[in-house]
């Protein structure tokens, strides 16, 4: 059962992703990319992580990929020139050498068993992912760096605003 | 005052060199006087923290008189450790004494020199402080590679002031062929200091300390010693202008005279006479190497003296003078006589000093003129300078009762009576006392008595020099008077103060010293302490021995350029092939170019066509033109497409992985 | 549901006072942007300069610390590492904003509050790599570095070129930072930590881990995201286009500060958690060294543009600096601090000399307008010859004690071929840097290119004579520096 | 406990690889844009199941960081984007060829 909902969800996050890069249309890729995170967040909750689950909905579906979508609006990007594209997919060096990549990687290391476990687990499985627990751990081990990603967004926004600023 | 305040005495001189070097050129436009006083100011400054030093060092009993300041890390390599130090004993304060005190003497006189000069007048200045740095960090340093980068600057200076006034051909040629035979010298003598570190360092000792390479001398074979020696001796005999190196000295007059007086003759070529008493420990091992020095410094003093009997131009006798004087440190030192060899040092800096700086005034007075068969009669036109060069000539024959006497007696008594002498050595020592007396008084009655031969329009302009020049000339007077009475010799009363100062350095007396600063003993086969004195009769008989030998050559003089005039001429022209011979200089300038510069300059003239043209610069050219080719051809990788650089990324990577998972 | 309570872990705030200051400064100077209407221009240049010199003060004051130690539940490592490099940061911090207060008279938009901001939130983020203890801190970091710096480097709006050099660093850094992403999380997935010393702990009491394939990817996936920042070939393809787009004085920062704390960050990771790894990451860092300089230098000998130029020139250097990787002697890992330290006051000094001149009110960057200008500005030629000798390797700068460090201890390690290429290398580099002093002192000025220096500000004075100063220094009398960069490579360990 | 770790890992790896392939085809700077996310996607995957199989919060925080981090990219991104737009009305990566060699 568990096996067949990973096939499906997995499946439809590559299929999604497949079209990102596929769809000629921009608007299309960028749909397409919030599909892949709605897959992607069923995974999540699969793995028991309700909360990153629920982030990567609000936060990458929700957030993210609508700032991505008003931006090609804005821009009224539709239909870049793809006609290079098309070529470079027909000569097909790109894509025969990382369908190798992929299959080396895949085998690699997708199919090796993992590693010894680490020893830090005395929360139960269920409780894994819980927002208590990455709670915990935000404000008590991770506050330095949780301060620093305020740092990190003020800048964003500062060089974005001056960047994207007509004067 | 603290020794840990010694470092004050370079950097005085550093900062003068510092300022006047950047920001002469604008200081010099605005208040041209601010240079000198800056520059004198350093040089004064660092007299003065020497002088408190220097009393210090004496308020302590003899066998503490060691410091050594390690003022901070300068090379590491892994066990090798060489640092930025200043020793203070009383062999580096007696020379720093007076190499800081005439120094400033010469800054002095150098404003009233240099003041009409065309040349840049912060350009001299900055070199001169520069090599006031460079000696006393030469003199001060307490390992040997600090030394050598004195050493090394003074070099420099030298050849910088040399051609001061370098468009003049001459000068610059002077000034290429002072710094080409220094770089002969000092290549050996780096040799030197490498075979002394590599040697010691198969013993474990990674140091170039002065101490502790002298504490642990004992651990290096005889010949290595002899060697090593023998290779400091020819550095110092390119610095301190002995044969076979001395060539360059006599042409190095081509420089302003006051550098004359400073570099040429009362500090710099000492140099090589402090090197060789520092290392005393090293020498004291290898009698061969202390035979060679000797005979070097004696064959040196009167094979100069020769040539300079003959010589017309004023600074060239004052320049085979000193060549002359410093082959009897030489003498003093090789003969083990260490502490005379110094005092010689000390009274020559005062009176050869002021000897140039008495012809500077004539010189300056006569329009530029150096021909002393141009001069004559100045006395009465220059009184000063006149008088104040009677002294130091008396001083440097070895008048009885002037500085000169008691220095060269010592170094006299030891060559006959001292362990290591030899009287074939004191005979030649006497007779080129009796030439000294003769070429020196030639000079001054050619210069300041007769008739002036110079013409209506340069005797117009004779002229005493001003008071920025004659003050320094009158307190070296002095000294080259009363210099000498710190070293009176017992045998005539007095207890030797310099002998006694100086003690703890050489010999036995540097192992006690060691010792007591709570280093190692040291464990050599030094010199037993020189020869008792065996009778002061004797001494004093060969003192009155020497003194005769003087007044005949001042007697000589006397009759053949006041009273005869006619006969120097008809003795020239009766022995021409002699005269000639004196004349130039024994022709040794040519010898070296027959022998050495001449094969030299063919094969590098071979190796210049023939080799570097075709087949160095043809492999060098190919390969740049290689290289080249690599780079148009590999720029075009940066196509300047995003894209592309993406996949020289992900290729890196992937080989990367690939090579990990599946190779290894 | 229990309740929530945390109980904040025991945090030193003096080890990250740098970064607070920095912050705050960046805060302030914001503000005073906004009121730009009212205040003279400058005040926000002086402000941010007064803010990094408090800043660097406050390293010189933490810096007497003793021993390592490790705050905010081991996130931020406070040892003589950190010390060391922050104190290099800062210095560059200074320096770009002197360089910057000069520089601003060509483009108006370098005067503005958000340009100083900027500059001083990257600073947080490189002072923050180079202290990181915990991977996850490290990336932050490093993303707030790089947002800072895609930004700066557009920051020529009115230039395509630098908007150019924006898009093309910023597409290949989020690459980048993906791979160096995958890498943390098969580092994660193969240890169970984040945290370095754990990760350190858990290699040294599981040494059958070393052969696992998720380390070994993780390691070689860490060491391309870093070597992206470091621009290791083959990962290096964006740098001479974003140094020649970017504003010159943020070249400069890129060159020094980028590099600085990503090889801190390099040396962090590779040196203390993975350092039994060695076997696997001395191969790496031996074929990448040697590419590194070679492509760098081969390349940089056809250019003609001077920031070109030097970018590729940092390429190589980045090379020489990989050396101390390979080598593996203490002394070897204290020489690469010690060149990193060299590099960026001789480098930022290069590029301010650029950044000074301008032709016809323009800014210039061929190298042939260089012409005559030893003899036209006499100290600025002495200056730049002296940054041009040291990043040579030429006696008696700091450029040449570094690489001998590095080479003879590569030497030491047995290293035959790899000192014998890199000798050959600065052979190359001398002929590309000694270009340049030869055109300025040997070829006469032409009339109608008037290069021209004016208004030259006092701090750019300051700056270039501090560069000079520290780069001679380090030259004549290296054992302090030496000595400094041993210590903190020592408490890394 | 060992529930698929493997299969997610390899779905983590295919995805990252589909990203970087769409980097280097696709010409439009958007759709780069978000084959880069795609591949930060594939990253927060590997984290998440690597979390789980540790059994601690890190690698979760990690995912956290890496949405801010792909949200403060996205902010940058879209500026430079909007910047260069402006100027020459396209964000075809390959029209901007200006510095090469």
């Amino acid at each position: 059962m568990g096996l067949l909902a990973i096939i499906i969800c997995g499946g439809a996050a590559l299929a999604c992703a497949l079209l990102v890069i596929l769809s000629r249309n921009t608007v299309h890729s960028a749909l397409w990319m919030v599909g892949n995170c709605l897959a992607l967040a069923v995974l999540f909750l699969l793995l028991n992580s309700q909360f990153i689950a629920i982030l990567q909905v609000i936060v990458y579906a929700g957030a993210i990929m609508m700032f991505i979508i008003y931006a090609i609006m804005m821009l009224n990007l539709r239909e870049a020139g793809e006609d290079e594209f098309r070529k470079s997919l027909l000569s097909g060096r790109f894509i025969v050498l990382f369908l190798f990549m992929i299959c080396l990687l895949a085998l690699g290391l997708g199919l090796s068993p993992m590693a010894l476990k680490g020893e830090m687990g005395p929360h139960s499985l269920a409780k894994f992912g819980e927002v208590n627990l990455i709670a915990n751990y935000i404000f008590v081990q991770g506050i330095a760096a949780f301060e620093l990603v305020s740092v990190m967004l003020t800048a964003a926004v500062v060089g974005a605003v001056f960047l994207a600023r007509r004067d | 005052m603290k020794f840990d305040l010694v470092w004050l005495i370079p950097i005085f001189p550093l900062a003068g060199v510092l300022i006047n070097g950047l920001l002469g050129r604008r200081i010099e436009q605005k208040n041209k006087s601010l240079v000198h006083w800056i520059a004198c100011g350093a040089v004064g400054l660092s007299f003065v923290v020497t002088l408190g030093l220097f009393f210090k060092l004496l308020g302590l009993p003899a066998d503490k008189r060691l410091y050594d300041f390690a003022w901070f890390p300068w090379i590491s390599s892994g066990v090798f450790h060489v640092g930025v130090g200043y020793q203070i004993d009383p062999l580096s304060m007696f020379m720093c004494m007076f190499v800081t005190g005439v120094g400033f003497l010469i800054h002095v006189y150098s404003i009233g020199y240099m003041w009409h000069d065309e040349g840049s007048y912060s350009r001299y200045f900055t070199y001169l402080n520069l090599f006031m740095f460079s000696m006393i960090t030469l003199v001060l340093a307490d390992n040997f590679l600090l030394m050598f980068l004195g050493w090394e600057g003074v070099g420099l200076c030298s050849y910088l002031l040399i051609s001061y006034w370098f468009s003049d051909l001459a000068n610059a040629v002077a000034g290429k062929k002072a710094f080409v035979t220094n770089r002969v010298g000092d290549f050996f003598f780096a040799v030197g200091i490498l075979l002394l570190l590599v040697h010691l360092g198969a013993h474990g000792i990674w140091s170039l300390n002065f101490s502790v390479v002298f504490a642990h001398a004992n651990l290096l074979s005889p010949h290595l010693v002899t060697i090593i020696c023998l290779l400091f001796f020819l550095g110092c005999t390119a610095k301190s202008a002995q044969i076979p190196l001395y060539i360059w000295l006599p042409d190095a007059m081509a420089g302003p005279t006051p550098v004359s007086a400073l570099i040429h003759a009362a500090t710099m070529v000492t140099a090589g006479v402090y090197f060789i008493a520092r290392c005393n420990v090293l020498y004291s091992m290898s009698p061969f190497a202390m035979e060679v020095v000797a005979t070097v410094g004696a064959l040196s003093a009167l094979l100069a003296a020769s040539i300079a009997v003959t010589q017309n131009d004023i600074k060239k006798v004052l320049a085979y003078s000193t060549v002359s004087q410093l082959g009897y440190m030489f003498l003093g030192l090789g003969v083990g006589a260490f502490a005379a060899g110094l005092f010689h040092v000390l009274t020559h800096a005062f009176f050869k000093a002021l000897l140039f700086m008495g012809a500077g005034c004539v010189i300056h007075g006569m329009g530029g003129e150096q021909d002393m068969r141009n001069m004559g009669g100045l006395r009465k036109r220059m009184p000063v300078t006149f008088y104040t060069m009677m002294i130091a000539t008396l001083a440097v024959i070895g008048f009885p009762g002037f500085a000169g006497f008691f220095s060269k007696d010592g170094i006299l008594w030891e060559t006959f009576s001292g362990a290591h002498g030899s009287y074939i050595l004191w005979l030649i020592a006497v007779l080129t006392a009796a030439m000294t007396a003769f070429y020196m008084f030639r000079l001054i009655f050619m210069t300041f008595f007769n008739e002036c031969r110079a013409s209506e329009e340069v005797q117009k302009h004779i002229h005493e020099a001003p008071k920025t020049m004659t003050v320094p000339l009158m307190v070296l007077a002095a000294l080259s008077i009363f210099g000498g009475y710190i070293g009176v010799p017992e045998s005539l009363g007095g207890s030797n103060l310099v002998e006694r100062f100086l003690r703890p350095v050489f010999g036995l007396g540097k192992d006690k010293l060691l010792q007591s600063a709570g280093g190692p003993g040291l464990i050599h086969r030094a010199v037993s302490e020189t020869a008792a004195h065996q009778s002061f009769s004797t001494e004093i008989q060969l003192m009155f021995l020497t003194a005769m030998m003087v007044l005949a050559g001042i007697f000589a003089a006397y009759m053949l350029y006041m009273k005869k005039r006619s006969v120097p001429e008809t003795l020239a022209a009766n022995n021409p092939s002699f005269y000639r011979l004196l004349l130039n200089k024994w022709y040794v300038d040519e010898l070296y170019e027959k022998v050495f510069i001449n094969p030299l300059r063919s094969i590098s003239f071979f190796l210049w066509k023939g080799i570097d043209v075709v087949v160095i610069d043809g492999m060098v050219n190919s390969t740049a033109a290689f290289f080249m080719k690599c780079g148009s051809a590999w720029k075009a990788s940066q196509s300047g497409y995003v894209q592309r650089y993406a996949v020289s990324f992900l290729v890196g990577v992937f080989v990367l992985i690939a090579y990990y998972m599946y190779v290894r | 549901m229990e309740t929530l309570n945390f109980i904040l872990p025991p945090s030193n705030y003096v080890a990250v006072m740098p970064q607070i200051v920095l912050v705050a400064t960046a805060l302030i100077v914001l503000m005073i942007g906004i009121f730009k209407k009212l205040v003279n221009a400058s005040v926000i240049g002086y402000t941010a300069l007064a803010g990094s010199l408090v800043a660097l003060t406050c390293v010189f004051l933490s810096g007497q610390q003793a021993g390592p130690s490790a705050t905010f539940a081991g996130m931020v490592l406070n040892d003589g590492f950190s010390f060391f490099l922050t104190l290099v940061i800062c210095m560059i911090i200074v320096l770009t904003i002197l360089v910057s207060l000069n520089y601003g008279r060509f483009f108006e938009n370098i005067k503005s509050g958000e340009y100083y901001a900027l500059v001083l939130f990257s600073g947080v983020g490189m002072i923050f790599m180079a202290t990181a203890g915990n991977l996850i801190l490290l990336f932050v970091a490093l993303e707030t570095m790089s947002i800072c710096i895609y930004a700066l480097t557009g920051f020529h709006k009115d230039q395509l070129r630098s908007g150019e050099a924006a898009l093309k660093y910023f597409l290949l850094g989020a690459f980048g930072s993906a791979f160096l992403l995958y890498g943390f999380a098969f580092i994660y997935g193969a240890t169970g930590s984040l945290d370095i010393i754990k990760i350190a702990g858990f290699i040294k009491s599981h040494p059958q881990i070393l052969h696992f394939k998720f380390l070994v990817a993780g390691l070689v996936l860490m060491i391309a995201g870093i070597g992206f920042k470091i621009s290791m070939v083959p990962f290096h393809m964006w740098t001479p286009d974003a140094y020649e787009g970017a504003p010159t004085s943020i070249t400069g920062f890129m060159a020094t500060g980028v590099k600085a704390a990503a090889f801190a960050a390099l040396i962090r990771v590779i040196l203390v958690p993975l350092a039994p790894m060695e076997h696997s990451w001395v191969t790496i860092m031996w074929v990448a060294a040697f590419l590194t300089m070679t492509v760098g230098n081969i390349i940089a000998l056809v250019q003609d543009n001077i920031k070109r130029m030097l970018a590729y020139s940092s390429i190589a250097h980045a090379g020489y600096i990989l050396l101390g990787f390979v080598a593996g002697t203490g002394l070897a890992q204290a020489g690469m601090l010690f060149y990193l330290m060299v590099y960026a006051f001789m480098n930022i000094g290069a590029f301010a000399v650029v950044a000074l001149l301008c032709k016809k009110g323009e800014e210039f960057n061929s190298i042939s307008d260089f012409a005559g200008l030893g003899f036209k500005y006499p100290a600025l030629g002495l200056v730049m010859s002296v940054f041009l000798f040291s990043l040579a390797g030429l006696p008696p700068t700091g450029g040449f004690m570094g690489k001998f460090y590095l080479f003879t201890q590569a030497l030491r390690s047995g290293y035959i071929w790899l000192v014998v290429a890199a000798g050959v290398n600065s052979v190359i580099s001398m002929y590309y840097y000694l270009r340049v002093v030869v055109i300025m002192y040997f070829k006469p000025q032409p009339a109608e290119n008037a290069i021209v220096l004016n208004s030259v500000s006092p701090g750019i004075v300051i700056a270039l004579a501090a560069a000079t100063t520290a780069v001679l220094i380090m030259g004549i009398f290296p054992s302090y520096f030496l000595s400094l960069a041993g210590n903190s490579i020592f408490s890394l360990m | 406990m060992n529930d698929y770790q493997s299969v997610y890992l390899a779905l983590s790896v295919i995805l990252f690889s589909i990203g970087a392939l769409g980097v280097i085809l696709r010409k439009d700077a958007i759709v780069v844009f978000l084959c880069i996310e795609i591949m930060l996607g594939a990253v927060n995957l590997a984290f998440v199941v690597f979390s789980r199989a540790n059994q601690s919060a890190e690698g979760l925080f990690m995912v956290m960081c890496i949405m801010a981090v792909a949200g403060a990219e996205a902010a940058i991104g879209l500026a430079i984007f909007v910047l260069l737009y402006r100027k020459t009305g396209t964000i075809n990566i390959d029209k901007f060829n200006l510095l090469k060699w």
